[in-house]
């Protein structure tokens, strides 16, 4: 494997684990706040749909963005109203999301566009373009760091920024500010929270607000900044590969993004090399398919070990019966 | 000591999710300008208005049954076994191989054989996430997840590559011999003299699913095996303190979801398709994990859940097939039941209960 | 009246039950007739539906996907006057028509053409869901660039093993670009929805595409150097037409046929030169000679230029 | 309202000026009505005992007082004005501290960042947790509340839990103060540590309401005492113008014993030898470091000592789940023959098939399962046995006939073997575990803290039944931090420290203060003065008070 080639796999890695990352930060602020969410591959669904929808109608991508962010933020709130304010079931609840976003797009694009679910395509503004970073072009050719600051780090759209910043930004919200600081005990121990007199259902709804921005954004991003537009169900599990990765991560931002950088280059480098021939062997296709989530379980189970979830996780807050 | 009457807990409220959930629906149909009172004929008569029917309400229902009690059995021992949809797969490849493994004479010998092919895949399936769960800690959310995606690749690889006849465009395995053919269950009833359900998908294995559901019963309920899930899942300290194993029922409660799972394959590759195609389970094991907690994890509610679901499979598969309203009208009816009943249940319980306490201190007064 | 049943992917798959739905939409515009339609929702229905049109005397009964092939053997013989015609799948009973394109032709000259426009004798193929139909499209394509271009190079991906592999516009690009990182500059998307993406990436990058059923030349025009379409349009319109008369038997829609072809349009004149019609005309005539003898991946299950 | 209590009520100082003034609350929870119309009046600067069975309704009427929990109706006056307390934030305004009967503490936090959670001084944490560092350390001087501000809560022995708990409320400056049964899972030490603090607090003309279910700390250090029966307060008087034997009485509504009465042991052949075991956890601690006793049939062998220095782990041991990756040697020998320690017959079930049986001192996390229903919660453990199976079936019939009848013998309240084990209070679980084990009669039977929060009543009860176990011949080994409890039940007593025995003592030929040193790991011959209790391997060095000669 030469340089140039690594170079291209880690770029494809970036581009593969930004929806991923964005989802499992969404993830992790809800379920540090005790609220389980299976549901992001939905609210990532919607999202891509309203924000290609509403990108290709008024021709502004940062629109769209936005309307991916309230479509994303709308199931958001259906959740939170099932498993903070009625208590419900918070896996039901998910599920139900997570079907609930399948049907509605196509519903609601067939209606609107009449492609069978389908948004027509997206070009120029509609679309988060690929920003090239300062003096990219003219560094290229200095020898390692030219081809690694432009075409590995320089050449993304404006998004997966947006989602690498989230990282740091996510750690020093959980771990520096008062917020974080009763986010995580809101998880932890909704009790300890409520006797110190803050209010354990409007923490639990801002975790599952920001929960519904990131999601919105990773959708956005799948639409209109690596595709161009809504295919039906293009989600395609990211969603749940997303919620593998927080689990992965055990709920912390930084080892967030290592898990989806992990999975990232699980895929860049199966789709790199889709048929490895070993000697007389060719490993078929199907097996290089497979191969991101077969090293995924060896990793999980050789390396990671025992994941402990925030320890409310799940249960609805109830005091009195 | 409760709140309000069981009968109002276990029917009123759920009668009640289900109305708003139904009301809802109907304010969907009517945004995409079609007809909601239509709609609800078409679906209700669809699926329950005729024997036909009802034989594919029930063919779905039994499906359901088996992916709702796979998820139900591990979740009593606190593992969250998402990959039913896996499990099951691989049961449809344990049921293909023992169907075409020999010119079987008769159903009756091949059906036990089948059974346990289907059982044996599918818990094999389950057996690898159950083990690194209990011995390594590994998640069994992400493994199961997991294995979902390598149970598509497994089977594809196998179907493509080994058990599809030559030169077929098709990736399935080659029909099952005559001897494997499951009696319908209208074959069953002319047998009877009866008229029922002429060429439905459903057969012998919706009576199979009612006995399953009632052996997990017993065994949840009435066995120490069971006893010693449902502790376990309680309390991992608590079993340790009872001397109950906990890699043990982690090991054995994943091999019996599995096995379950894998059962569902009875109903759909051999009752149904009479070979094995690709897309054999179409997202049933995912609906499984609906329909058990819908079904509050006890057998019979597993069952009335699939019964609703199967309902809403073969309405909703109606209402696409002969109305111009787009199928996934039906996706969206699915979520909001799974909704209003499963998860915003409370929303109607808590105003009921209300009602009844002011009842009670009325008369109390 | 005609019906028509489009099989799980759905009438707007971007793909061949989109086709089949353009087939019978021309029918309509052209004789004014209407016709009865069904979208599959599971696998358990294909009998039901197919029962239940023939016994609402819809006739000719027209169906996508060989996926039905199965239930049709069985159900045929149960209505005699019926008469069904099924795409992409052979099913010997007396009252059918079983229509099989020769995908491996058109995607032949789609594989020369990519041979010819390509700078750097490298072409990318992309394929939907790894099953054997799309081996089909592979194989031809390759055959043809190897024929033209016989140091040449073919990367082959495919996009997944579940239904989810057609909607996947996502991976698609990335495949693409995975592709053109290893130099190919001309890719042919054989997958569905997934290949919006593959063509979107390809245009992005500024290398050429290759679209695939129906003609998406249109999609990015002067960047799809062409589309293998398969006529399962003109199969449906055909059958429609014949109405009770369909004629049984096997159907072969092959280049002869007009059945598969490479579409050039305004969208992707600039990108062909006369030298590429030249060629493309020249294979057509050695195929419906025989000098040139495509070889079928489903056959033997084998391609020869892999 | 009880007739004979009445004309007692409200007396205490009504002319002093009251900090906390309870009228006519009531609450219910559905259909229990946990209080009903209560008034309170707790003069400033005075120590106020709260007393009252399981489930009499002290916890809910606290929980109220600090806006946990909304009353149906009453007044609360603070300091002579009323004031509606809708949340916890708003007592917490009115001065208002509260440590749980159950903590309320984040365990993954520090100490930190549990003192500062919710009473943050800016949207930033550094700021804060500067601050609040300050103030700890101050006091921490200023009332001997010594904790590492750094620690993990779960890293804390329960007594420094608590400490976390009162600092918590001292940081938002309470002056009332209601601590919730605190010293339920202290140590003596602790406890006695506590109460100067206490008495500190009052100095400095706070108020304190402490609610307990033993009498002998009432009776040290309350100034008034009221008294609660299912709901309702039934008395208040004057701590000094009562005794222990009325507020006994009061609290049942029946005489109660006070002293536990037993018959001089008549010992028999050894039922469990023990020989020098050993035991080192999977962090490699040395937990028991060679270990050697004897217990005799008809004997009940008392183990006292700090919790904390090996007595968990010896219980867990012989009850057969030691914790994971730990490592075992040494011999334990059952009426005569070897047990296996580490082998597959090393499990709790075989150890119950071989006579012993195992009152766990967690009974919520080991001893019952919660959200299973009394009666299946008899079976738990002996789920296995015969007379509970019928073939492949477990024999539920069997099972419920078995729970009635014990829940009959064991006076478990509410009567009701369908209820879950949740629903129970305290008291009452308890009694479920503790006749669970007794009935089936074992050869050995491993008891850890039996009485922890539970009422004097109930307290009697299992006293009496522990000794009727001993004297139908069994052997009994009784771990507990209660001084008074080891001291009236044991025949023989041996202390731990650190993972050793340090000693045997008769019971009536020792003092308290004699053990308490052996519990400090002072041995008979040197005499050195050490920390009480404290392991040396804990993480926690520090000096605790010694403990009173
Ligand atoms: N959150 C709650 N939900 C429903 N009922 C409750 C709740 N808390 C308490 N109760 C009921 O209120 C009654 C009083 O409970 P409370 O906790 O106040 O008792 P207590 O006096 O503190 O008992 P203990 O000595 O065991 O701590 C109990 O019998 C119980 O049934
Ligand atoms: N959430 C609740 N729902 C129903 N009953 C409750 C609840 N919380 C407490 N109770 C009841 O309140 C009473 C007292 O509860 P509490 O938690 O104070 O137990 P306790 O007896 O003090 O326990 P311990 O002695 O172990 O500290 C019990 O009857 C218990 O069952
Ligand atoms: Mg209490
Ligand atoms: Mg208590």
């Amino acid at each position: 494997m030469d340089f140039p080639t690594i170079i291209q796999i880690l770029d494809s890695a970036i581009r593969l684990m930004t929806p991923l990352l964005l989802a499992c930060l969404a993830g992790l602020y809800s379920e540090r706040a005790g609220v389980f969410d299976i549901g992001l591959e939905g609210k990532m669904l919607m999202a891509a749909f309203t924000a290609a929808s509403v990108a290709y109608l008024t021709g502004s991508a940062w629109l769209g963005l936005l309307a991916g962010i309230g479509g994303s933020l709308a199931l958001s709130m259906i959740h939170g109203l099932a498993s903070i304010t009625f208590m419900g079931n918070q896996l039901i609840s998910g599920v139900a999301i997570n079907f609930l976003a399948s049907g509605l797009t196509v519903l609601l694009g067939q209606k609107i566009f009449g492609l069978g679910g389908r948004t027509p395509s997206l070009q120029g503004n509609a679309r988060f373009n690929e920003i090239t970073l300062p003096f990219a072009d003219s560094i290229r050719d200095v020898p390692f760091i030219g081809p690694v600051y432009a075409d590995l780090i320089s050449g993304h759209s404006i998004l997966v920024y947006v989602a690498f910043i989230c990282v740091p930004l996510t750690w020093w919200v959980l771990f520096r500010t008062r917020f974080g600081l009763r986010l995580r005990a809101v998880g932890e121990n909704p009790a300890s929270v409520d006797t110190a007199g803050v209010s354990v259902t409007r923490l639990r709804y801002a975790a599952v607000i920001i929960c519904g921005v990131l999601c919105g954004i990773a959708g956005a991003y799948l639409a209109t900044g690596l595709s161009a537009g809504f295919v039906k169900e293009m989600t395609a599990g990211r969603g749940f590969i997303a919620l593998a990765a927080l689990i992965f991560a055990k709920w912390r931002p930084w080892n967030a993004l290592f898990a989806t950088f992990l999975f990232g280059l699980l895929e860049a480098i199966a789709n790199r090399y889709p048929n490895l021939e070993l000697g007389p062997i060719t490993i078929p296709s199907m097996f290089m398919n497979a191969l991101p989530y077969i090293l995924t379980v060896i990793i999980l189970a050789g390396f990671v070990g025992r994941a402990i979830p925030p320890r409310a996780g799940g249960e609805p807050y109830v005091k009195e019966r | 000591m409760d709140k309000m009457p069981k009968w109002a807990d276990v029917i009123l409220t759920p009668l009640i999710s289900l109305i708003l959930a139904m009301g809802i629906s109907a304010l969907v149909i009517l945004a995409i300008g079609e007809s909601p009172s239509e709609a609800m004929k078409t679906m209700v008569e669809g699926a329950l208005g005729s024997s036909y029917g009802w034989g594919f309400t029930l063919y779905y229902t039994t499906n359901f049954v088996f992916t709702g009690l796979a998820v139900m059995v591990a979740y009593h021992a606190a593992l969250f076994n998402i990959g039913g949809e896996g499990q099951a797969m691989m049961g449809g490849l344990g049921v293909a191989l023992v169907c075409l493994a020999l010119p079987w004479p008769h159903w009756g010998i091949a059906l036990p054989a089948a059974m346990i092919g289907a059982a044996l895949f599918g818990a094999a399936w389950a057996l690898i996430p159950a083990w690194l769960q209990a011995k390594r800690g590994s998640h069994i959310v992400i493994t199961t997840i997991m294995f979902n995606f390598i149970a598509a690749a497994l089977l594809n690889y196998v179907l493509v590559n080994i058990l599809r006849p030559v030169g077929s465009m098709d990736p399935a395995s080659a029909r099952f011999p005559e001897g494997t053919h499951l009696p319908k269950l209208s074959d069953m009833a002319a047998g009877l003299g009866i008229e029922w359900g002429k060429h439905t998908p459903v057969n012998i294995t919706f009576l199979i699913a009612i006995i399953a559901c009632f052996l997990v019963w017993l065994l949840i309920w009435r066995t120490r095996l069971g006893y010693e899930i449902r502790a376990f899942g309680k309390s991992e300290p608590g079993a340790l303190y009872a001397g109950i194993s906990p890699v043990r029922i982690t090991v054995i409660a994943m091999l019996i979801s599995g096995a379950l799972a894998g059962l569902m394959a009875i109903n759909n590759v051999m009752g149904e398709a009479e070979r094995l195609v690709l897309n054999s389970v179409e997202g049933a094991g995912f609906i499984g994990i609906a329909v058990a907690l819908m079904g509050r994890n006890h057998p019979f509610g597993v069952f009335l859940a699939a019964l609703l679901f199967g309902f809403l499979y073969q309405g909703g598969g109606e209402l696409a097939l002969w109305t111009t309203i787009p199928r996934e009208l039906i996706i969206v009816i699915q979520a909001l039941v799974i909704l209003f009943t499963g998860a915003l249940d409370n929303m109607v319980r808590m105003p009921l209960e209300r009602i009844f306490m002011a009842l009670r201190r009325k008369e109390g007064a | 009246d005609p019906a028509l049943i489009y099989d799980l992917g759905g009438k707007f798959d971007k793909s061949f039950n989109e086709a089949a739905f353009n087939g019978a939409t021309r029918w309509v515009e052209e004789t004014g007739g209407s016709y009865k339609e069904l979208e599959m929702q599971s696998e358990a229905q294909r009998e039901q539906a197919l029962r239940r049109l023939a016994e609402t005397g819809a006739n000719p009964i027209v169906m996508t996907g060989f996926a039905f092939g199965d239930v049709l053997t069985k159900i045929a013989p149960d209505y005699p006057d019926t008469k069904f015609a099924i795409i992409d799948m052979v099913v010997e009973q007396p009252n059918v028509q079983s229509v099989v394109f020769a995908e491996e032709q058109g995607s032949y000259l789609a594989g020369i053409m990519a041979a010819m426009a390509s700078e750097t004798k490298t072409a990318g193929f992309i394929g939907g869901m790894d099953i054997p139909l799309i081996h089909k499209f592979e194989c031809g394509f390759a055959q043809g660039f190897m024929a033209t271009a016989p140091d040449g190079k073919v990367l082959i991906n495919y996009t997944g093993t579940t239904p989810a592999a057609w909607n996947d516009p996502v991976k698609g690009g990335e495949l693409a670009k995975a592709q053109k990182s290893q130099g190919a500059d001309v890719i042919y998307a054989a997958a569905g929805g997934t290949g919006i993406g593959v063509l979107q990436a390809a245009a992005d990058e500024g290398i050429l595409s290759i679209g695939v059923d129906s003609n998406q030349n249109h999609l990015h025009p002067g960047k799809v150097l062409t589309s293998m379409v398969k006529r399962v349009d003109n199969a449906v319109f055909d059958a429609f037409t014949a109405g009770m008369d369909l004629e049984p038997g096997v159907k072969v829609m092959d280049l002869a046929a007009g059945g598969v072809d490479v579409a050039i349009d305004d969208s992707n004149q600039p990108l062909v030169n006369a030298e590429m019609l030249a060629a493309v005309e020249e294979a057509k005539a050695k195929i419906a000679s025989g000098e040139i003898q495509v070889h079928d991946y489903m056959a033997d299950n084998s391609c020869p230029a892999s | 309202m009880s007739s004979d209590a009445i004309d007692r009520k409200g007396q205490p100082d009504t002319a002093a000026p009251a900090a906390i003034e309870l009228r006519g609350i009531s609450k219910s929870f559905g259909p229990v009505q946990a209080n009903r119309n209560i008034s309170l009046r707790v003069p400033k600067g005075t120590i106020h005992g709260i007393i009252g069975e399981n489930g009499a309704g002290k916890s809910t009427l606290m929980s109220i007082l600090y806006g946990f929990y909304k009353p149906d109706s009453g007044e609360i006056r603070v300091n002579g004005t009323p004031i509606t307390i809708t949340d916890s934030q708003t007592a917490i305004r009115s001065g208002i501290g509260m440590v749980f009967q159950h903590f309320k503490l984040v365990q993954n936090f520090t100490v930190l960042e549990n003192i500062i959670l919710g009473a943050e001084d800016g949207p930033l944490l550094r700021p804060s947790l500067a601050k609040a560092r300050g103030v700890l350390k101050q006091l921490a001087e200023e009332y001997q509340l010594n904790v590492d501000p750094d620690e993990m809560i779960e890293e804390l022995s329960v007594g420094h839990q608590q400490r976390v708990e009162i600092l918590k409320a001292l940081y938002r400056q309470a002056d009332i103060l209601i601590l919730d049964e605190p010293t339920g899972v202290l140590t003596p030490a602790e406890a006695d540590h506590l109460f100067r603090i206490l008495e500190g607090l009052r100095a400095e003309g706070k108020t304190i309401i402490l609610i307990t279910h033993k009498l002998r700390e009432i009776m040290e250090i309350t100034d008034n005492v009221s008294v609660m029966r299912r709901g309702e307060m039934v008395a208040s008087v004057k701590t000094a113008e009562t005794s222990p034997a009325e507020l006994a009485e009061l609290m049942v509504g029946r005489k109660v014993l006070l002293n536990v009465d037993k018959a001089p042991a008549t010992p028999g052949d050894p039922i469990l030898e023990v020989r020098d075991l050993k035991l080192v956890d999977d962090e490699g601690v040395e937990r028991l470091r060679k270990i050697s006793f004897d217990i005799r049939a008809g004997e009940i062998l008392g183990i006292a000592g700090v919790s904390g220095n090996g007595q968990t782990q010896l219980l867990e041991l012989l009850g057969g789940y030691p914790e994971k990756g730990s490592k075992v040697s040494g011999s334990v020998r059952m009426n005569g023959q070897e047990l296996d320690l580490t082998g597959t017959k090393s499990d709790a079930a075989t150890r119950r098939a071989r006579g012993i049986g195992h009152i766990p001192e967690d009974r919520q996390v080991e001893g019952l399962i919660m959200d299973f229903t009394a009666w299946e919660n008899t079976a738990f453990g002996y789920h296995r046995a015969p007379e509970y199976n019928k073939g492949l079936l477990m024999d539920n019939a069997a099972i419920l006939a078995d729970a009635e009848e014990k829940m009959e013998h064991f006076d478990v309240r509410p009567r009701n073997a369908q209820l879950a084990a949740r629903n129970f209070s305290g008291g009452n679980q308890q009694k479920i575990v503790v006749a669970r084990e007794i009935e089936r009669d074992p050869d050995l039977l491993l008891i850890g803290q039996p009485t922890r929060g539970v009422d004097i009543g109930a307290i009697e009860f299992i006293h009496k039944r522990i000794v009727e176990l001993r004297d139908a011949g069994k052997a009994v080994l009784l771990v507990s931090v209660e001084l008074d409890e080891i001291l009236a039940l044991s025949d023989r007593i041996a202390v731990m420290f650190d993972g050793r025995i340090m000693g045997e003592r008769i019971p009536d030929q020792t003092t308290t203060g004699e053990l308490g040193l052996l519990m400090a790991g002072v041995t008979d011959t040197e005499h050195t003065p050490a920390s009480a209790g404290i392991p040396p391997d804990h993480r926690h060095v520090e000096t605790l008070p010694e403990e009173p000669a």
